[in-house]
């Protein structure tokens, strides 16, 4: 059985062996083998071309842009997506702006472990997703399946434009595939993971598995959910969602980032303004709370959305 | 304990003292490894075996009314600036009566108003912070009061340790700035971390007075600190502190620490400040091994009994919890349900 | 006449006055009165706390923290919005969560001169309010009037919330009015600066302007605009925009910012949510051009929405 | 120009080289000037008048294959590495056909492919961008390759150039990093800027070779330049130089430098390195005065050809931009119009 955590690490692993120009570069990523274990092995298997990097964010994504204008195609590791706050001005302002101002492209691909667990509390739980994506000049990509960390991540190598890929924590060793994908579902377009003809989930990352459960849950009530996993959401693949909610007519946007504005909003001002006429009812969504992710396993569980809370907020949706 | 062995009864009462608090920190340290172990720890613990010498004199050389703003390895420090076992494992263990009240946990934590500031994760960040507060300090004309706060070796790296003792030196701010050299960040060795001779080298570009130490020697770090903090509240400016040790423990506890080199670990620099400083009290004749002895049976025994009150102390509830990240709720947005 | 900028002086003229716990830090605020005289003259009026910071914006908001802990109540000045990116993590996770972590408010104010002009480019050009105010914690106010600009300030002083106040550099000399206000809004309302029954457009800071122009465009064509402005967008003032869609049933919402997520879409989803029986046709939005902030002026006046632009916008939504 | 005057003829004919570059840029910055006060410039005008020498001295040291990421006054050193008066004025005045194509302007302009790299605004950001730059080449099997870029006083305060310098060091890569101290930030002196006694005082910390030189005299720069690329290039590591001068004009055309300290201007430091050098190139006999006045006029009446030429050369169009950021089409995201 193949985990999240070793399709992320196959990726890079044959990234790397297939393309001399791919090298990593991060804290902890060489002989140790990364924080949590994502580059186990390769500093050995790829000598010199697995870089430990001192603890200096800004740092690291720069040099990732020098060597990216030089022709490589570095993947750095932030040790969790919440220090990328530390590195966030390379990111938005340079290699974000890189190819419009001057036709040199950028393509460097950052790896955001992300997301929330049980006592990763403030400053270990965050989704940024939301925030890269309102750059101009950046590609966010957050996979939800085994099969998508493998092949986005081997997809986000070969582009020539900056990638914020959004990997989930929570499911690095929770989910588990029997194989790596040999085919891949196109760059940037989303995919309907389970099909239903009552209401349309549009989601991504871990919550695409809180959402299929909460389906089941609806299902013993006689419903049919369709869950879209949006798979990367900037470039964000409206069309495949205005067709789900041309069938459902309803719309249900969940995410685990703080409530104002990010994915949800976004799916959300663009099925009504370009697909209003093919709602039912209101669309909905179901963000994380607004407080920071708090420590305690008690208190993070009620501050993401569940499959409960999905599940009561697809009923009140079903019944509008 | 008996009175008077030495003469040097200022150094001895100290000395002593300091030894305690260590001993306090390390027993609690175990108890809290041995928590993580048994599950009771959600996320991450952090220890600071190996540096409960210098971390303790940085504790022990401030005073009310001074500001503390302790980082991972702190745990001495922490207990020697009023910090109890108590709000430590309230804390770890997520008990809605801690000082974070489960909202944050572990190393997270303080109690600001009191001068004990909580830490926030990204490294360098509570440098300027300290630095901020100080500047408060003299706007209230307040005098002689110091800020400390620590860094590891590789939190040396930041931008933020970098902004925040260069604005502290323009201030001629009274910060005490330990740098505990523990040889490793996380699993990276200084040679991948920094290519100066010495941290301390630091100093001078930045026009900061510079202090070395051998932080597994709790006679020298008392000193050295008692040193640093008195030059910083008598107007002499930041403080550079730098210790060499060793960290005798994981990065965190699920860690194995299985990267430290082997002759580090035999060198002086690898030495557990603890039994260090036992061989000194009883080479001076302050107390024997069987006093030092009793002293680890009693501080155990309070943990445990501290420990085991607070398993069974209420956990947060999210139902009851004000879900608000701003205090004033005019300002609180409303998101539909 | 009194200018946009005069406000902005005037309100921390009076806040240094009334509270000795206000201080000034920034880079070159003190003597030379900061990159756009927002600061001219308080160094000598106010000896000792207007203070010239390093050329470090890190440390600038993690000592605006460590002073408001200690009960001060700084006001630091980001020499443009864009150089916010490098104090970003001090601001997002730390004066963001300090309060819900420790119970200790975080009085600070953060004025951050946003927005495009003529030649400012991509670097001294950007809108961030869409980005602060995904932050659970933080308070995010974006004046549009003369007005606004000093009694929103001086609130912001006030409120024991960190405020990211972002002001217009666009509107600094051009917009003047005749005296500056006795009385103030309450904090976190939008207004309603014109009446309309025909569309609502939700917009806030620079656009407010564009905005109105528009509406006396669509005068001539016979139909009335009303124009709300959101003042402050974290928290959201959802009922007024809500009341006046009741109103008009159409919606657009405008913002110079880049058009993925932002206020723009946050309105929309609010809107739509809770009020899609109120609207008669889809919600549209316009916003900038998906590319950095362009130098030249042609190209910059086409990035940002303009008056022509909004009533473009609004004769299509008009139409539908 | 009749030929050899003197026995030292490398270092005659590199001087006068370089002394011609610097006339162009200074010429070049007059006309710059005189087009923002006429209007024709939207957004500001940053120039490096009184800095050439030291800029130049690095331009000239760097070679095809070298990189370069210059910083704001670096007009300098942007032409002796190949940047043209033609570009130069495309660019600030938005020229379609100038490097940037409207899309950025004045000193954000570059040419990366030609190891020319355009600056972002945000200070100290190349240092690291650099370094990844050689770190790139260094994969590439690539020896000798230097890489260099300026940064001013103020510039020496942000994280970044403290994190990339620090990794430069740590991979001792060739990095010449120039510091340009020009005694101010903006309005902001020295000594709000920085507590050390001088800049160079941070090699040691960093673990790099310093230099240092006097910024004005323009014999100097190219010595020590010409040590500190050599240095570099033979695996020496990153080499921090120093160079104490004085900005003689203000931060941009905006500002009237009127806080800058008379008595900096009436010192050494405020000598003009223009002047400085051609008094030496008069008092070495290596030309006459009324040589150097027809270089002036030559160079003069080339960019006001080159200008007036450029200020007939169409404007971006908006309606013919194509308005994407990202360099793969599949990656554009749709938004409704
Ligand atoms: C800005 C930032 N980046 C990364 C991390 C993740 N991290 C936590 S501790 C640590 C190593 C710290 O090493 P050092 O500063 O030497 O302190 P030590 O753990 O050795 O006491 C790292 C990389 C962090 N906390 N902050
Ligand atoms: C990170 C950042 N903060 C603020 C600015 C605004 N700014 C542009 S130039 C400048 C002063 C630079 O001073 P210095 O580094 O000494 O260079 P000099 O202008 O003297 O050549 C400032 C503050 C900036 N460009 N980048
Ligand atoms: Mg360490
Ligand atoms: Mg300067």
């Amino acid at each position: 059985m193949i985990t999240y955590l070793d399709a992320i690490r196959s990726a890079m692993d044959e990234a790397l062996g297939r393309d001399p120009r791919v090298f990593l570069y991060g804290q902890d990523i060489g002989a140790f083998g990364g924080a949590f274990k994502a580059t186990k092995g390769l500093a050995t298997k790829y000598p010199g071309r697995v870089m430990d990097a001192p603890l200096s964010e800004d740092a690291i994504v720069g040099i990732a842009i020098g060597a990216a204008i030089e022709g490589m195609r570095p993947i750095v590791e932030m040790q969790f997506a919440d220090f990328s706050t530390c590195g966030f001005n390379q990111i938005v302002n340079h290699a974000a702006t890189l190819f419009y101002r001057t036709e040199v492209p950028c393509p460097i691909v950052v790896r955001l472990p992300s997301g929330g667990g049980p006592g990763g509390g403030p400053f270990h739980s965050q989704s940024m997703e939301g925030l890269y994506a309102q750059y101009p000049g950046l590609v966010v990509m957050t996979p939800g399946t085994v099969e998508d960390a493998y092949s986005m991540l081997l997809d986000a190598v070969t582009l020539d434009d900056p990638v914020i890929f959004c990997e989930h924590k929570f499911l690095y060793n929770h989910l588990r595939a029997e194989e790596l994908p040999k085919e891949t579902t196109p760059i940037g377009k989303a995919r309907i993971v389970r099909h239903g003809r009552d209401v349309t989930v549009a989601t991504y990352s871990a919550m695409v598995h809180e959402s299929l459960a909460a389906a089941d849950e609806l299902r013993e009530d006689g419903y049919q959910v369709e869950v879209v996993d949006l798979r990367t959401v900037k470039p964000l693949d409206t069309d495949t969602v205005l067709a789900s909610v041309a069938r459902t007519g309803r719309l249900l946007c969940v995410s685990e980032s703080f409530p104002w504005g990010g994915v949800s909003a976004e799916v959300i001002a663009r099925v009504t303004s370009e697909g209003f006429g093919l709602l039912d009812a209101p669309p909905q969504r179901l963000s994380a709370k607004d407080t920071p992710v708090p420590y305690h396993p008690n208190l993070w569980s009620s501050h993401r959305p569940t499959a409960n809370a999905i599940a009561s907020a697809l009923r009140r949706l079903l019944e509008m | 304990m008996s009175s008077d062995r030495g003469k040097e009864t200022a150094t001895r009462t100290e000395y002593l003292k300091a030894y305690r608090v260590m001993l306090t920190a390390r027993v609690l340290e175990e108890k809290l490894s041995s928590l993580y172990r048994a599950g009771h720890i959600k996320g991450g613990v952090f220890l600071g075996r190996g540096q409960e010498a210098l971390s303790v004199s940085v504790g022990i050389n401030l005073r009310k009314g001074d500001i503390y703003a302790p980082l991972i390895r702190d745990q001495a420090g922490r207990m020697a600036f009023g910090d109890t076992a108590l709000d430590t494992l309230r804390t770890y263990l997520g008990s809605q009566l801690g000082s974070m009240r489960g909202r944050d946990g572990n190393i997270h934590r303080g109690r600001p108003r009191e001068g004990y500031y909580a830490m926030i994760s990204h490294l360098g960040a509570m440098i300027p912070v300290v630095t901020g507060a100080l500047m408060a300090r003299r706007f209230r004309g307040e005098s002689g009061v110091v800020g400390a706060t620590c860094i590891g070796d590789g939190g040396t790296s930041t931008g933020a340790f970098h902004e925040g003792l260069n604005a502290a030196a323009v201030e001629k701010l009274p910060l005490v700035m330990v740098v505990a050299n523990n040889q490793y960040a996380y699993s990276t060795p200084n040679d991948r971390q920094y290519a100066c001779a010495d941290l301390l080298d630091k100093a001078i570009g930045y026009g900061v007075a510079g202090h070395e130490v051998d932080g597994t020697d709790l006679g020298a770090c008392l000193e050295v600190l008692g040193k640093a903090v008195a030059a910083a509240r008598s107007g002499g400016g930041p403080q550079l502190v730098v210790g060499r040790l060793l960290r005798l423990v994981g990065h965190g506890e699920h860690d194995d620490a299985s990267y430290v080199d082997p002759a580090l670990k035999a060198a002086h620099v690898g030495r557990d400040c603890l039994k260090v400083a036992e061989e000194f009290i009883v080479a001076s004749g302050w107390a024997t091994p069987e006093e030092i002895g009793s002293w680890r049976v009693e501080a155990k025994s309070e943990i445990d009994v501290t420990a085991a009150k607070v398993l069974r102390e209420p956990a947060p509830d999210p139902n009851e919890e004000e879900w608000t990240a701003v205090s004033d709720t005019r300002l609180q947005d409303n998101f539909a349900a």
